[in-house]
């Protein structure tokens, strides 16, 4: 029919689908899908870094860490927005994440245990979303890609802010400059493993793919992270935990050593050093403002109320 | 020059301290956009510590992470308010509503200080506090307007947290020392029982009556609840002595 | 008739009185009265100490203040079945307490704001309160006296744990010198106003008197435990904030400053830098506690019916 | 002899973290009872702790102290279990439910130890740590088989404690090294199955299946929540390097 058409047309000119375009279903949910699972996300990744906001070592370093967490509420806020207009609502989306139905990404499952990990999120976590995102700014759903436009500009400076902290660690004490090894020690495989399962195993990238939600498959995006962090990390005087990295002249891009998988799927199924906690944080602080949000409502309703007695 | 930077560390006291106590929100709060906004408040108050701070240990050769980092508990001159823990979000807006009331009389009178660094620095954060005042007083209003429990709850954080009142206007040797400098804590006592009244009022809250017998922290006599909050805040710095971050 | 007659008897000739003789209803309530405000002490007065328990600063430290705190524990529930022998229940008083008609010592309405507390409480605190108490192990009341020789035990050893804390501190680090020092200056007073306002100001001294439920006037024993102070600060060498301190050759008794009762009265109202906070605290774990409270004694129902029934 | 003292180092992190826990629970408990019981409990375990530390501490010429207040968070040897925050009463009883049953065969095995000191601390160790399990094996029993709300919370805490069960009963690399001084971790597991699954089909509780994935407390990596739990242990040691007390 006429939606049909008119959707495969803009898919093949590679343009845009907003919101009041008719869109087939698949599409629509997998888009609600991969978008909500990346605001949430950006809300459960809040708790790792927030962790550090009481104790980061200066006030600058403090403020900026206070502004990049505070960043990604609104990242929050922005995607579920988007998603919002695919015609899901935010308690619905919020209610999934809590029910546990709804994934975010599995990396923030794992304890920043020392303020080295703030650097080392700033620049492997934050470095691997943006590899992930900027492709996205060209996705082909309107309201996704303008979101990502905005995100993407913020995430660089988030993730130059984590360079800079491990910077200065790794010039720093020896001690510091041990706590700066350990923390890249920790996030490297996370990270890698950030883009998904190898292609082979992963189900949905030839759909998205195909709709212009995807651009590049994950193995090809994970090579292009790695040859990012074996640069930079000649700059930090740190190390890679992974003998195993080189630039591949036949295949022109950057070859890694394995990566477990088996760890990456029990971190998925719940079973991670901190998803109990992650979640139970979220849900406490959902239980907790249960009050304050019906307090608004409460209020908001008696207002309008007041407001239709004036003015009739 | 010493007593205008023995003024300058009250005021960065207290707006670092309330820095710390909001930065903990961040993640926790009763919906996102509660996050962001107590996020911002806290950006706020820590920046206004940082010019505070700078230009008062500009005097002793201190830098601002000196002041807040290596400093011990008795060396800290904020006033007890901004120290009490957050409790439930009814308590947070009821400290939010004192502080913020307080600073923005003081801060708009500080733009008229005799000291062009002093009255620089209210300048800028007077217009902020302004905000944070608003955020405050709407939040009063909604949860003293909104459920009989956001009543109940609006009432215990304001009976809580007005005993720290009495501390932020009293007067004492530094500030007649401080002269034109500085603004006389108590001269704005009148302004702030009108003004906070009258949001109260419009609550339909009563103002609570209890005063309090002590106070101290201008002093370095504070609560039981500071030495966490500096054991907490410091320990990287204390245990990485000399590091630079 | 023969139960008064019998009472002053025993009275005159400074014996005891034991739960089952019979007594005026007056020398029962000041009992009650004077007992459980010294059980709801020990209670309360854990509070302040058990705030440094998780911060002591070294090992051995921290195992004698726990075992102090919990002493106190063991106290406060001595006392309380003291008391429960003239008629009224631990439950009425904990009631009476929470609801704020039962008094506790004004002393623990001041803030620990430094390790150097801990031993000022133990040396003035305990102190103050053994110098109150030796005598009352002559009391009227069989078991008030009978706990009273117990709990004199223990707090003189907690004396001198607490001397022994400022001993080290006024001979180590000039920082920690001062931090002794600064302790001792605040808590002089406090220690000083636990004696109860002068004797002329003492509405209930002359009848506990008479009873033989007190044995010295509150200025008297404030002096000798001036008198004592005065002697041990020597070896502390620490100053006490009061510079009128003196043996007062004619009186035969130690001379002091004047004592701010106006402060003291504040604090006695409610009005001390503490008392909402030690309430709190109080009513919070009596409150968190009693889904346990009620699931021991719904257990323990079930198991006295179902051993009934294995009886039957 | 290095060996030895890592291996006494563990058991001593595992003692002192938990005395540490439980420490603040004293003041705080649900009746003066368990104030003294928790505290009792606290008390023992700080004594294990010392007696561990100190003997650890000999082979590199450090006391206890020096151990407690001196290392950072990477280099205690704690278990994941130890550090949980307390939680509500249920909570606590549920860690200190699995503390007690392992520490009990822990040390019951111990005793043995062909290190003589190891065999003399466990020795006493065992005494106190038998009463532990009895009085935490109570409250199991008396909350789960109280009103519904009870029995609601202890199942609640099993089933959040219960993933750090997995980690006390690894081998590694030292284990073997120490060889007959110490205990093979894994060897425990059975009894401590059965003992456990035995209480709990007593208190009419399944045990909760959640295995845990990771751990790592031997080797230095720790939850979030022990640096906080640090933090405030260490603050006095650090603000003053090198008092004594």
């Amino acid at each position: 029919d006429a939606g049909q058409a008119n959707f495969d047309a803009v898919i093949a000119k590679d343009s845009r689908i907003e919101p009041k375009d008719w869109m087939p279903a698949d599409y629509r949910h997998a888009l609600v899908r991969q978008m909500s699972q990346h605001a949430h996300s950006e809300i459960i990744g809040m708790q790792p870094e927030a962790n550090w906001i009481t104790r980061a070592p200066s006030l600058k370093r403090k403020a900026i860490l206070m502004a990049k967490v505070q960043d990604e509420a609104g990242h929050g806020l922005y995607l579920y927005s988007a998603t919002e207009t695919l015609g899901t609502t935010r308690d619905e989306m919020t209610e999934a994440l809590l029910a546990g139905k709804a994934r975010y990404s599995s990396i923030f499952n794992y304890p920043t245990v020392s303020w080295a990990d703030m650097g080392a999120i700033g620049w492997m976590v934050d470095g691997a979303a943006i590899t992930n995102q900027v492709p996205l700014c060209r996705a082909s759903y309107g309201p996704y890609a303008r979101a990502m436009v905005r995100i993407c500009k913020e995430e660089s400076f988030h993730q130059r802010q984590g360079f800079e902290i491990l910077l200065e660690l790794s010039h720093g004490t020896p001690g510091q400059k041990a706590m700066a090894q350990d923390a890249v020690n920790r996030w490297y495989a996370p990270s890698l493993m950030m883009f998904g399962p190898p292609d082979a195993d992963s189900p949905n990238t030839s759909k998205s793919m195909a709709w212009n939600i995807k651009r590049f498959g994950n193995d090809e995006l994970r090579s292009r992270f790695v040859g990012m962090l074996a640069e930079q990390v000649k700059v930090l005087e740190l190390e890679l935990p992974d003998p195993d990295i080189r630039f591949n002249e036949d295949t022109k891009s950057w070859d890694y050593g394995p990566l477990d998988w088996a760890e990456f799927k029990e971190v998925l199924a719940g079973r991670g050093p901190c998803n109990a906690q992650r979640m139970e944080r979220r849900r406490a602080a959902h239980d907790d403002g249960a009050w304050v949000r019906e307090a608004a409502a409460a209020y908001a309703a008696k207002q309008s109320a007041s407001n239709d007695r004036e003015a009739a | 020059r010493e007593a205008v930077a023995e003024y300058a560390l009250r005021l960065g006291d207290d707006a670092l301290i309330l820095a710390q106590r909001l930065g903990h929100w961040i993640s926790r709060g009763p919906e996102l956009e509660e996050d962001v906004a107590l996020g911002n408040i806290a950006l706020d108050q820590l920046g206004h510590a940082r010019s505070f701070l700078t230009y008062a240990g500009a005097a002793w050769g201190k830098s601002e992470d000196d002041l807040a980092y290596y400093r011990r508990e008795p060396e800290f001159r904020s006033a007890h308010l901004f120290e009490q823990p957050n409790g439930d979000f009814a308590v947070t807006i009821a400290r939010q509503f004192i502080a913020a009331s307080y600073q923005y009389l003081l801060y708009r009178e500080l733009t008229r200080s005799s000291d062009p660094m002093l009255a620089a620095i209210a300048g800028k954060a007077v217009k902020e506090v302004d905000y944070h005042l608003d955020h405050s007083t709407q939040w009063v209003l909604r949860l003293a307007g909104g459920t009989e429990e956001s009543n109940r709850r609006m009432i215990a954080g304001l009976e809580l947290m007005w005993p720290f009142v009495g501390e932020l206007f009293e007067d004492d040797p530094l500030i007649a020392e401080v002269g034109d400098a500085g603004v006389v804590p108590s001269s704005l006592k009148e302004e702030f029982d009108r003004a906070t009244a009258a949001v109260l009022a419009e609550a339909g809250v009563e103002v609570p009556a209890h005063p309090m017998a002590t106070g101290g922290g201008r002093h370095g006599r504070h609560s039981e609840h500071l030495g966490y909050l500096l054991a907490e805040m410091q320990v990287l710095a204390r245990e990485y002595p000399g590091a630079s971050w």
